[in-house]
Formats: structure tokens, C-alpha cells, sequence
């Protein structure tokens, strides 16, 4: 099926958007205001607002309508869809697939300092009415907190023989997660361990299309919860148990 | 609950004294007068519907026959009722075969009066049971449901009344108590109501009979899964206000916006014939169960809110008078007002919290009709957010009962999709977040918000005053409500008044007095 | 110069963008939100928010950077500056260059019925500490208030020999003020007057490019005053009289 | 101004008297040890900067060269003075000529202590009155200017100090009252301060003291043309406490987020090193007139910011009391506090009026941090703006002192030019349309508000009496604050702290307990 945004009308394209320029609030700033909007595919675009935020910095509102088209029929669905299984599901599927416990390690890592994610994922009381890792019968979670060294964290993995490694990362201001994210990789790489691991990846600003450039198994945003990962993860280990 | 803002109770009984004595003076105007679309109320309320192939409609077609063709003066009722007599025709014989050359009112002689209420009663008990029906219906839900102390209400203006389902649908699910479908730019000008479902309008919906139906349909869908009542809104004001008050009665709509003094400053509809058309329309609702809204918040966006707020009380009494002759309970009288002062003016708020509070407390039981900011919501999309925030919390402070959404898009189309919904989110955050803010906030004894209250009751008490020395026609005459002057003669629809011979009958308007003092 | 939208650094092209899909927040969602965004031109598009307003219809706002560049040295002003005279200038300019009243028509025509813009350029009072032209001497000025049918307002005009006409323009729903303005220039030529008169329209969603590109002199949309339209109108006169 | 809560005044008292309790314990811990940056930090006051070949700055080079070679527990002072003693050079010519491996400072013989005093005397003079006449400037300029109720505090973080200039410019000009420049995530971790300016960091730009200079300049700059001081904020927290601390006078900066809890909390670093380093830096901004931040307002945003607000109202009056220890007088006790509760739980907004008000009247002359929502603020921008509006109004509200502005984007990104204008706008419109609003609304006789600020109270003195029972350094092993447990020798740091031998001195420390004795 063929869709576009939806303003006031079934299919008009209407879209807003906002942005600051460097050029002040007047006529040829509006005309720049509309040239960059009719770059971005804008028809017949409204600057409704222009603000001078700063000698030479203006501040624009803008809607219009985009003629584009997205076909939903060739979109591939690149984050990983919640999968119906509860706490006891995952439970139940442990027990009956794996005769000992699953060893999963998690971090915020670098110099990373944000636990909040990770803890959400991991702790006991869990986060927003989901348990944590550590609730799950036949799961042995590590939670080795924030600003953990990539090499701690493969060294501890290592020790504990892990079978998943949880990374959280918030910090994305220039890339530095996109850095440390991909050294974590290389390290377990040169480790020998990355085939040992399932390897995912978690926080605000993750996807799991980032994730899986990067050379990870998965990668989880906002809204995810410990069953999500969880359910992903043991699935992940049947199939390599196979 | 306890006054906050210790208003002179009896400045307050002084306005409605002068309330009733300048509603007197047009009341005593207007009772000898009636219009074309008071008569084609009455034969929408016998039964009469359809349009020919020029889609004019059939009681505009009936009624001009009688202007053309025979003595309008006493009214169509008489006219109709000769027609079946001698006819033997049904009702729904009639209009099937009615041609407006064949002149198949004016061709008989007509009956006598008596005679023609007798012939009339079985049609008119007929859409006086649908009524009440609706009526029943509506009462049911909201016992079923329950009330809320503030109902969120927010429009839709597609234009196409398919388009407008699916958003008011979406509305309601979001949270919107009440869904107003705006009608088209030009509408209220037109005298005559159009037919049918349409799908093309400008900046609005037009208001239709089976426009109604539909949105009444999908409303009640909507309301059915949400387990609350969602009411439906229209427009009344205009040429057309008494026909549309029986279409939205008998197909249990729930508000109409309803103000003759809204058509005359900002439609430049005659006043003579709007006071009448709004008099016969006030009873139907009062008949119907439906809350009227008043547009004084209109004062606002074109004067000053802050040096004119005098107006919008002063007026609101006049209004409250006007409805009371109408037969229309407190609780039907949906005022207007308007949080529209500009947010450049220190303390603003606590002006608008006094302006709204002082509105609360002197009409307790009316289900205010409070609206959101407009005039000085410009194109920055993030500072309307805010404003529209700050209103909100003015109306959870003040127990406002029907809250008009502000959207942060005011400024710049009629809503989109996600303007109305981001809009009900800023509502009922702040209706949680503030939940008994209400009970919690004092205000503190003889400052800015007591001073503001008292203030502009003296100056809405002075300015009664000033209307009651001469009239409310001199008053609009002279520019005094949103400094827009409109000449007793002059405006639209004037045309359409005509004298009441003294053997004028309305059956509809007999049968509802007849209600009324039942009561 | 080469510009590019400022966010958080010179140069790096950021905008926000929020607008409705018709499709459910889910990893779909996102893939048609970002798919969007793309063809928007958007590089590294981040949806950082999306949420269901209705069945099957999602609510997304997106943060990126835009490559485009806006070259300001091609820029056509398409809007009239504020020449900057004051009301004495003007009245000046009058005086000095014609020896009678210039007679100023203007209403909101059609079914518009906002007169506040009209207003705010013609009433003696002004606004927002402008006067209106009603208070300019050397100015005849007519405010015919709203909802005037074009034909009434081409009579009036022929009636008092106008030399500027104002039409005031605020409703814009399905391009209904778009008609109406045509109609107007329609009219005018049909009379034979479209020569004799300055034609200007006004209003909030009304620019000067739209204005002309409908066969009118000039357009004035916010936060212009009676003084914006003064000098413009004057100055035209004055050529014209040349 | 009158109280408006009825808070239990001796509980109150009770409080204080338990923070002195607990601080006494800390105290006698910290009194005989030093740490690493303290000595780097006498130093810096002594005039010692620059860098070598590898940007280890030269108090670094130096510490460690008594760390390694000769005996720090003695302290750099002496070893200093022994230098120049026996060296015959000027403490310039000591810096341009020092290098590592010469064993520039424990080649020499240890002079007499008193000697040691003497010989340093004139440096600590010379950067003593460098600090006083930035005080004095200071002062100058705020009589001048005046002060406002409440200042708009924003912050910069591009990592560019340049870009940052320039982001500062606009937000003071768009009225903006504090900038501060938040640090690159790495640094509060680093053992030495990087020098020079930069332009590299991440999620912040690195706190140097070239870049102290730089953005002092440019706001002095802006500041003349808006006729305001704008007061620039930097961090102190972290390895290099009062190192930045000493930068931080010499640069006049106003302001500096300075507090162990959340060193020892958010970025764990060792309990011993921070309690030692806060203690000296906190002298040196009592003698520069800086005023301190503390972090208690990131307690909420890993805990539950309703059900943990005491925890906040605890720590305050530690972080107090510790203040009081190193000299600050209330006016610099920028205590912290934020609104963080969930806005979906019912009367979320009372409570956080509650709490707000609350702190302003324990702390009634301390200029209080109010910290934005953050944790519940998500992508969607517009109802982060709606959020921010509410805080916005409990500042006003309240009459908190320094405001944080809430970033529509703060789910984001660190905030884009326009974020923070709009923020800035967002927060001068709530000043404006509210300006009266904490004389004009009162609260409810044991109202939500009123009961709430009592039981935050009543949990408080609990909370604090527990850790008077047992210890501070206990209740941060037992993770009693945010939910986050520290060893008492864990954490980073740890290696930096050494005990002071008998005879040990600090000549910057002993000349600023002179000074404050002579006041
Ligand atoms: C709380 C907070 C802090 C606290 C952290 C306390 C703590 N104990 O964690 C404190 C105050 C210490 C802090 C400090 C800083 N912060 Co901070 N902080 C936040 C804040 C407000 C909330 C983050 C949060 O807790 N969210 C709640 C959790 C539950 O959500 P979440 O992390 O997204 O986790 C969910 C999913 O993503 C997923 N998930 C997360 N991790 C993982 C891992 C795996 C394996 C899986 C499967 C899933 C998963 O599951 C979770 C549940 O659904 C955000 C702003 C915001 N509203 O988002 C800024 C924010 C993240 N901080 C930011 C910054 C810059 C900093 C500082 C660097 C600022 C400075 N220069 O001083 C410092 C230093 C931190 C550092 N070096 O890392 C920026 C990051 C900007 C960017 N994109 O680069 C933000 C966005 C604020 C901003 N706009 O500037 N911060
Ligand atoms: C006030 C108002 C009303 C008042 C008008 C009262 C009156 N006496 O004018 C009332 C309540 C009657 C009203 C009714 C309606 N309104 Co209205 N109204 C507004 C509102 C809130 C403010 C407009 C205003 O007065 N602005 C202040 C003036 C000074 O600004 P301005 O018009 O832009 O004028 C300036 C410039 O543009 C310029 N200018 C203007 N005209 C001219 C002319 C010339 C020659 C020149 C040189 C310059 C010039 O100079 C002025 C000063 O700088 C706007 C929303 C908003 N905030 O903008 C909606 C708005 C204009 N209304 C709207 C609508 C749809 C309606 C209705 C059709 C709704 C309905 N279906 O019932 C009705 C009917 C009106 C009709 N048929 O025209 C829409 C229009 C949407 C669109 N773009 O199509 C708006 C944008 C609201 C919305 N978001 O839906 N409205
Ligand atoms: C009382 C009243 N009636 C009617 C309307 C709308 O009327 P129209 O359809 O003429 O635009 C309004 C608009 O605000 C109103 O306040
Ligand atoms: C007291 C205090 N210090 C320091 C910081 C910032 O420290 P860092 O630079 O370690 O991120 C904060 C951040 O909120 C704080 O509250």
C-alpha cells in the first residue's frame, strides 16, 4: 500500500517542520527558509514563524506538504517486534531447552555512566512493571553497573562464561557510543569470543538496525523491557544449540 | 464550594434586574414579528424534508410559495394544515407530490385555526416523541457513564463528513468528550439548510441533517467501546438557527452554538431577525435537552481582553435573560467566554484565573464554555503549546465545564490529526497532574485576582446600566460589544422578517409552551 | 555564502520534523517514519518519538541533518522590506507629489469575515502602536468591512475613483482565498480598471510572490503596518504619475 | 515572607543538629589526610601552570614527583619552598625550567616550615588578591545591574569552546541570567585538568582554564551590552575538585556544581578523596564568593522522585552543614533539588509545588538549584515543552533562585541554539504572565501541599537520625542514597589519598583560615 503523512485529509503529504539558519528574520530569510524546504521535497511550503534567536540566527516553523510516497509493502521491519512471551514463558522455555542456568552480563560501558537502562533490564524490581534479569528463574544476571572498561567487561564475560552480553549505552553526543560499541566488537574478536556471545546492544538512542551494522546480534531502544531481550536472546540460544 | 472571590452578591442581582428590563425591550419588539426560517422550522417539525432537483429545500420551497403566492403574516402552520385538510392528502403525500408551481399551499382556502392544530397534532406528537426519545437515550448514557465535572472538546473541519468521522473518532479516543463539527465559511449566510451528506466545504463541514445522522452514528460507536457519552456540537447561529436547532433535536445532537448577538457583530445578520430566530431556537433546545454555547469569547479576539472583559459579562447576562424566556434551564446555558488577554501583559494570568473564576461563581450551575487562546497564538508552534498549557491550568483551577481545546496550530490551518491529539494530551496532563489544584489554591484576600473580579463586575454593572437607559438595539447600533456597530435595518436576512397578522399561529411553538407549562 | 541549518554546531544541517502515518507504532512504523525522512533528504534520521493517535495512525517526531546547502548569494527577497518611512514621511511624500487626496478602498472580500487585519492597517486607532491609514493625511481611506462580494467592492472603487485597493484575505482552507483574489483581478480587467488602480492583498498566509503570481502589485502578510503599505502604495503612485 | 506550609519548626532544628552530628564524624576521617589534587591545588595558587611535551600539566608533574621521590605526606608545600630556597629562582624560573626527571623539588634539603610560610607568602598574596578582585569586580557589577529573584540558567555543550562562545552569546541575549559549559563525560574522572583551549569533547567541552577565560570574556562582553551580569557555571565535582575550584577563582566564575555525594554516587569515585577534596574546594569558593551546587537533584532521577524525596531534603541539610564547615556563608549554598515526578501520577504537580516550597522555606537564604524534569521527559517535544511550562510555574510559584531551564529535546540530544531559546522563551513568558503569582495564591489549611511537606520532613529527620546512628560513610555502603552503594575504599581515587604527617602543611589553606578568622 501506498502511503503518505496525513495532516487534515486523507494522503495531503502535510508535514512540519522546524530548523535555525544562519541569516536573519526577513524577507531573504524566508526565501532561504523556503529554498531549504524545497530541497527537502516540500510543495508549496509556509514559513508560519521566523524568530531572530541571535544576531544572524533565525528560528522557522514551516509546514507543507511532501509529494512523496512510501510503498509499505517494501519496507522491512528492521527493529525487533516484541514477541508475546511472558516472564514464565521464557522460564518455561529455559528449563525444557537448557539443563543449567544462562549466564547473562551486562554494562554501561566506556565512560558511560548512565545505569538507569541497563537496571531497567537487569535489576530485581525491574522498570515500569516489568522484573528485571535477575527475577528469571534459570538466568544468572551480572550487572556490573556503569563506566566499565571494554576490556573488564570481556575479561569478567569471560570468567563467568557468559552466554549473552548486555551493553547499554546513552552517550551519543559526536559517536562516541558508535566508538565504543565497535571496540567492544574488535576486542571480542580478538578474543576469540564474539561467536561464544550472543551480543546486544541497549539504550535510548539504539536501534537494532544500528546494532546490526556495527556487528551485533540485536539492538534494543526505548520502550524494551527484560522480557523482550530475554525472550530474544533464549530463542537466539535454542537455535545455536541446534 | 466557598466563594474565593468575595463578589458583591448584590451588584451582581442589580445586573440581572437590568438584564430582564433590556431583554423586555426586545422581547416586546420581536413578539410581533416571526421569520421565513421560524416557519420552516415549523414544517421541518411537522415532517417536512428533501430538496427538489435544484436541491432547494422543500421547506424553503413551501415557505416561498406562501411569501409569493399567499399571506405569510399568519404563518405557514395554517397554510399546511389547509393543504392536507382539503387534500386529504397524508403529510408524506403532500411532499411527495408538492411543486412549488402547482402552488399546492396556497391553492386552498384556508381553515380554521382550531381546526388546523387538530390536523397537525398527530405529526407534530411524532417528532415531539423523537425528541424526547433522544432525550431519554442521551439521559440513559449518561447515567450509564457518568459526568465529568470538565468535558474536553475539541473540532473537526474537514470539509468532508467522512473525513471528519474518522477524526472526531479519533478525538474521542484520545480523550475528547465533545466533538464540534464546523461548518463551512459561508454557511451561516445562507438561508436555507443544505441536504444531504457532503464532502466539500471550506474551513468546515456543512451542517446537514444527514451530516448529523452520521456523525451522531459514529459518535455514539466511538462511545460505545469508550464506555463514556461523547457529545456532538454544531452551529446554530445564523439565518438558519431555528432549523437547525429541530434537525439537531431530532437527531440528538447535544450543544448548538446558539447567539443572535454572535450573528449580528461578527455575520452582520439583521438583529430583528435573529432575535427571533434565536427565541423559537432557545425553546426547541430547551425542549431537546441541548446546551446552548454563546459566543461573548468572540468579543475578545477582535477587542481588547483585558480593557473589554466587561463586555463578555455583561453580555452573558443578557443572554442568561434571553434563555431563561426561552424556557432553557441554567444548566443548558453553556456561556462563553475566552482566555484571551495577552500573555505580553504582567500577571495576565492571574487576570485570566480571575476573569474565569468570577464567571464560575456567578453562574454556578451553567456549564461554561470556556475558550482557548487564539488571538495572540502566532506560528511558533512551541510557544502556542505553552499557552494553550497555561489555559488549561486556568480552566482546571476554576472548574470550567466545557473546555475548549486550544490548538498549537491556531494560527496557521483548521486542525490536523495530530494537532488535536497533542492537544487533549496537554489537557489531561494537566487535569491529572493538577487534579485538586482547585480545593488547594487560595487566593489571597484583596489582591490582583479579588480586585480584577470586582472590577469587572462594576464595569459589566455599568454598562447594563447604560444598555437598560436606552436598548440593546441602540447598544449594537452604537458599536458597544467588540466595537462592531450594526444598523436596526441593516444586515442580512431582514428580507425574511414579517409582521404576525392576528390570526398568526406557530403549532410548534403552541405545542411547546403547552410543554413547558406542563412542567 | 553557503549555509546550512544550525543545531548544535555550525554547518550540521539539523531539523526536526514531526508528522502522522497512517500505520501502527511498531518497527514498521519506524521503518515508514525513517523512509520519509530519507526521501526528505534526511541523513541518519533519528524518530525519537512515535505514538498511536488512532488505529492505524502514528504520530512520529524525527531529528536529523539535511546535506543541503542554501547558496544566500542566489536568493531572490521575494518579499517587500519595510522601506523605513514613518507616517510624516509618507504624508510628506503625498504632499509633495500630488495635489489631492489619494483615495485608499480595502475589505476582507468574499465570505471572509475577519476584519481585524483589514483593521489593523485602516483604522484610525491601528495597531500594536501603528496608526491606520484612516489617521494619514493626504489619504482618503474606506474600510468596507468583511464578507464585501468582489462586485460591490469593484463598484465602490469605480465610485470613489480609487487609487489603492486593499483586500484583506485570512481563511485559506482549500485554497478558497486563492479564488477569490482571481476573481477579483478577473474583474477588475473585465472592467477595464486593473491599470487604474494599485492592487495589494494582505493577509496572514498571504506573501508577496503568491500575491504577484495572482496578477496582484503587492502582498503583505504579518507583522506588516499601515506605514509597510503606504510607502509601497505611494511610492508605486508616484512612479506611475512619472 | 510568611510561611505558607506550617512546617514544624524544631523538627527543623533537629534536623541541623543530626547534619552536625554526621558531618563530625566525616570531619575527624578527613582531617587527617590529603589528597593528590589538594596538593596540585596549592600549587595552582601558587601560580603553577603550563604543560609539558605530553600535556601533563606541571602541578601533576610536580605532585608526582613527591609522590615518587620524596615524602607527600608532608604536603608539596614545603617541598616547593625548599625548592626555591635552595634553588636561589623565582617561582616562574622554577616552572620554565622544571622537568620530571631532574628531581627539580626533592633534590633539596626540607626547610623549616616556617620558613617554608615565609618564602611563599608573596605568591599566595599575589593570588589572593587576584581572587579578591574578582570578588570585588563581581560585586561591582551586580550593583550595578542589580539581582534578580530568580535566575535563568542555561547550559552549553558543544565540546567547542568557540561554538560554545557563541551558543552563550545567544542564549544571555535572549536572557539567559547563567550559562554554564558542561564538561566532556570523561573529565570528572580524570586525575589532572586539561589545558588550553579546546575543541574536542564529548557531550560537553573540557573545563580548562583557558576556556574559564574565554567564556568569562565573552559574557562580560554580552553582559555589557544587555546591562545584566551573566554568571558562568562550571564543574568542580570529580577527581579534580578543587583544582577547578582554584581556576574557577582565579577566572571568576560564579558558580560550581561542587559536591562529593554525587561523585561519590553518580561517578564513583572513592568516598575519602572526594569528602577530602570537597572540604578545600568549598574553602576556596567561600573566599572567591562562589557559589556551590550541590547534586541533589540527581537523586531523583535514578530514584523515585515521590517516594525519595526525602533522601534530597537529608542530603541538603548534610551538604549544609558541610558548607558551613568550610566557611560558606547561606548566601553561596546553592542547594539542589529538581522536579522529577512522574507527571502521570494524580497531583503530581502539588506535590512538586510542595517539595519546592518546602526547601525555600528550610533554606530561606540559600540561593536553591532547581533542576528541570528529565527522567520523564521523553522524544515527544511538544509535551517536554508542556512539562517544562509546569515546572516553569513552580519556580514562580515557589521563588527558587537558580532555574534550570527544562529542554524540550532533553530525551535528544545536548540542546540545539533553538532549544534553548525557545526554553529561555518558554520560562520569560511564565515570569511575565505570573509575576505576582507566589503573593497571590495561598495554600489550603492542611491541604495536599501542607500534609506532603510535612511527611517529606518528617521522613527526612527519620532518614537523617538513622544515619546519625551509624555513619555517613554506612549509609553510602548500605546505598541509602539513589539506590546506589559505594565501598568505603572503592571507587576511583582511592590512590590519591594519602594520611598527613605531623608535620605536614598546606600554606593556601592555613592563609584562607587566617583570612576567614579575620572576618
Ligand atoms: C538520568 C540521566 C542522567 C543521570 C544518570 C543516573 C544514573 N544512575 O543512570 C546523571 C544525572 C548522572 C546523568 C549524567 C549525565 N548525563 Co544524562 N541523562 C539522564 C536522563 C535524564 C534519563 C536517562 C534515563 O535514565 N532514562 C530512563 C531509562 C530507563 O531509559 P533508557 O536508558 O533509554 O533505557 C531503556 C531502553 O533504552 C533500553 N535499554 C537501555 N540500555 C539497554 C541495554 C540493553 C542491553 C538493552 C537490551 C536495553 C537497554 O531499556 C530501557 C527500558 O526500556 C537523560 C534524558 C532523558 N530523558 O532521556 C539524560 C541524558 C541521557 N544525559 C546526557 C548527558 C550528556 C549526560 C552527561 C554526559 C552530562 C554532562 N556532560 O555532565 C552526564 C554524565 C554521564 C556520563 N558520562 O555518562 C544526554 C545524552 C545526550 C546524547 N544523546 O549524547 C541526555 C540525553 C540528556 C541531554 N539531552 O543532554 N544523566
Ligand atoms: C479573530 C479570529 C476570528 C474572529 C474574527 C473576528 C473579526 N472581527 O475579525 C471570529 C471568531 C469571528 C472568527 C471566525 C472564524 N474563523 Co477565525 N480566526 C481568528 C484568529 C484567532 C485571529 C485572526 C486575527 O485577528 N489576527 C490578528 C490580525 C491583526 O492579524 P492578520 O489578520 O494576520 O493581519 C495582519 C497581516 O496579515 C496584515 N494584513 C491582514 N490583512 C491585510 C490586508 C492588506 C491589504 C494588507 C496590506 C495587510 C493585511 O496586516 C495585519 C497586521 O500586521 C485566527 C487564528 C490566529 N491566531 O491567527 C483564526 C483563523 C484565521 N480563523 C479561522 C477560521 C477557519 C474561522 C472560521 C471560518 C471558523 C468556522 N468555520 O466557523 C470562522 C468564520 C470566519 C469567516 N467566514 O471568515 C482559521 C483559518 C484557517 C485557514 N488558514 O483557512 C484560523 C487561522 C484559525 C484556525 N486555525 O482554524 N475568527
Ligand atoms: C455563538 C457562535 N455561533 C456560531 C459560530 C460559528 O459560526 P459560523 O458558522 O458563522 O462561522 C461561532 C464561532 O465561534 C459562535 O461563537
Ligand atoms: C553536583 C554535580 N557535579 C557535577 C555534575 C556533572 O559532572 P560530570 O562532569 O561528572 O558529568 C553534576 C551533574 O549533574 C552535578 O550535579
Amino acid at each position: 500500500m501506498k502511503i503518505r503523512p496525513y495532516g487534515d485529509t486523507s494522503h495531503d503529504g502535510k508535514v512540519q517542520l522546524s530548523f535555525t539558519l544562519p541569516v536573519s528574520s526577513n524577507g531573504l530569510g524566508i526565501s532561504a527558509a523556503k529554498e531549504l524546504a524545497k530541497k527537502m521535497g516540500l510543495v508549496n511550503p509556509q514559513v508560519v514563524h521566523m524568530e531572530d534567536i541571535h544576531e544572524g540566527y533565525c528560528f522557522f516553523v514551516v509546514y507543507g506538504s511532501v509529494p512523496y510516497e512510501i510503498e509499505t509493502d517494501l519496507l522491512k521491519n528492521e527493529e525487533i517486534e516484541n514477541v508475546s512471551l511472558s516472564k514464565e514463558d521464557i522460564e518455561a522455555l529455559i528449563e525444557r531447552n537448557f539443563n543449567r542456568e544462562l549466564v547473562f552480563v551486562g554494562a554501561s560501558t566506556g565512560s558511560d555512566a548512565h545505569t538507569v537502562g541497563i537496571d531497567a533490564i537487569m535489576n530485581m524490581k525491574g522498570f515500569a512493571g516489568h522484573y528485571g534479569l535477575e527475577r528469571y528463574k534459570g538466568i544468572r544476571a551480572y550487572n556490573l553497573g556503569s563506566q566499565v572498561e571494554n576490556e573488564e567487561f570481556v575479561r569478567f564475560a569471560r570468567k563467568v562464561k557468559a552466554d549473552v552480553l548486555l551493553v547499554s549505552q546513552t552517550v551519543t553526543q559526536k559517536d562516541v557510543h558508535i566508538k565504543n560499541l565497535i571496540h567492544l566488537v574488535e576486542l571480542l574478536e580478538a578474543e576469540n569470543m564474539r561467536k561464544d556471545v550472543i551480543l546486544i546492544a541497549g539504550g535510548a538512542r539504539i536501534t537494532n538496525e544500528l546494532a546490526k551494522e556495527l556487528g551485533y546480534d540485536a539492538g534494543f531502544g526505548p520502550k524494551k523491557y527484560a522480557e523482550d531481550v530475554a525472550a530474544y536472546a533464549v530463542e537466539r540460544l535454542i537455535e545455536k544449540n541446534k | 464550594m466557598e466563594s474565593k472571590l468575595k463578589l458583591n452578591q448584590s451588584l451582581i442581582e442589580e445586573c440581572r434586574t437590568l438584564a430582564k428590563k433590556i431583554t423586555d425591550e426586545v422581547e416586546k419588539e420581536i413578539k410581533t414579528r416571526s421569520t421565513v426560517t421560524v416557519e420552516r422550522t415549523v414544517l421541518r417539525l411537522l415532517g417536512v424534508d428533501g430538496v427538489n432537483q435544484f436541491d432547494e429545500p422543500l421547506p424553503n420551497q413551501m415557505v416561498d410559495e406562501v411569501v409569493e403566492k399567499g399571506d405569510i403574516s399568519k404563518g405557514i402552520s395554517i397554510y399546511i394544515a389547509s393543504a392536507l385538510y382539503h387534500s386529504g392528502l397524508s403529510l408524506e403525500q403532500l411532499i411527495n407530490n408538492y411543486n412549488h408551481s402547482d402552488n399546492c399551499l396556497t391553492k386552498y382556502p384556508l381553515i380554521k385555526t382550531n381546526k388546523a392544530k387538530e390536523i397537525l397534532q398527530p405529526y407534530i406528537k411524532a417528532s415531539f416523541e423523537r425528541i424526547l426519545e433522544n432525550r431519554k437515550t442521551r439521559n440513559k448514557l449518561f447515567e450509564r457513564y457518568g459526568k465529568n465535572p470538565t468535558d474536553l472538546y475539541v473540532i473537526v473541519a474537514t470539509g468532508n463528513i467522512y473525513e471528519d468521522v474518522v477524526q472526531a473518532k479519533a478525538a474521542a479516543k484520545a480523550g475528547a468528550d465533545i466533538i464540534a463539527v464546523i461548518r463551512s465559511t459561508g454557511q451561516s449566510l445562507l438561508d436555507y439548510v443544505p441536504y444531504g451528506a457532503t464532502t466539500e466545504g471550506f474551513g468546515g463541514t456543512f451542517a446537514t441533517q444527514e451530516n448529523f445522522k452520521i456523525m451522531r452514528k459514529a459518535l455514539d460507536e466511538v462511545g460505545l467501546e469508550e464506555k463514556r457519552y461523547i457529545k456532538l456540537v454544531n452551529y446554530a447561529s445564523g439565518l438558519c438557527m431555528p432549523e437547525i436547532a429541530a434537525m439537531a433535536a431530532i437527531e440528538r445532537l447535544d450543544v448548538l452554538l446558539n447567539d443572535s448577538m454572535y450573528g449580528i457583530i461578527f455575520r452582520d445578520i439583521n438583529m430583528q431577525r435573529t432575535f427571533i430566530d434565536q427565541h423559537f431556537s432557545r425553546m426547541i433546545n430547551a425542549f431537546a435537552g441541548i446546551i446552548i454555547n454563546t459566543g461573548e469569547d468572540n468579543y475578545l479576539t477582535t477587542s481588547d481582553a483585558y480593557s473589554e472583559a466587561h463586555t463578555v459579562l455583561a453580555s452573558q447576562f443578557i443572554n442568561e435573560e434571553f434563555a431563561y424566556r426561552a424556557h432553557l434551564k441554567e444548566e443548558l446555558m453553556g456561556l462563553g467566554h475566552a482566555f484571551e488577554i495577552d500573555p505580553e501583559i504582567e500577571d495576565s494570568f492571574l487576570y485570566e484565573v480571575a476573569q474565569a473564576q468570577m464567571a464560575r461563581e456567578i453562574f454556578p450551575n451553567a456549564p461554561l464554555k470556556y475558550m482557548p487562546p487564539t488571538k495572540h497564538i502566532s506560528g511558533n508552534v512551541f510557544k502556542a503549546y505553552e499557552q494553550n498549557t497555561l489555559f488549561n491550568i486556568a480552566t482546571q483551577l476554576t472548574g470550567q465545564s466545557i473546555h475548549l481545546l486550544g490548538m498549537m496550530t491556531e494560527a496557521i490551518h483548521t486542525p490536523f490529526l495530530a494537532d488535536r491529539f497533542l492537544a487533549i494530551s496537554n489537557a489531561k496532563m494537566i487535569q491529572k497532574s493538577m487534579a485538586s489544584i482547585r480545593e488547594e489554591f487560595l487566593f489571597k484576600q484583596d489582591g490582583i485576582i479579588q480586585k480584577r473580579a470586582s472590577e469587572v463586575l462594576e464595569k459589566a454593572n455599568q454598562l447594563l446600566s447604560q444598555i437598560a437607559s436606552t436598548s440593546l438595539f441602540d447598544a449594537l447600533e452604537n458599536g458597544i460589544f467588540a466595537g462592531v456597530k450594526r444598523p436596526f435595518s441593516g444586515g442580512k436576512g431582514l428580507d425574511g422578517v414579517f409582521l404576525k397578522s392576528s390570526d398568526y399561529i406557530n403549532v410548534v411553538s403552541d405545542a411547546l409552551e403547552v410543554r413547558f407549562n406542563e412542567n
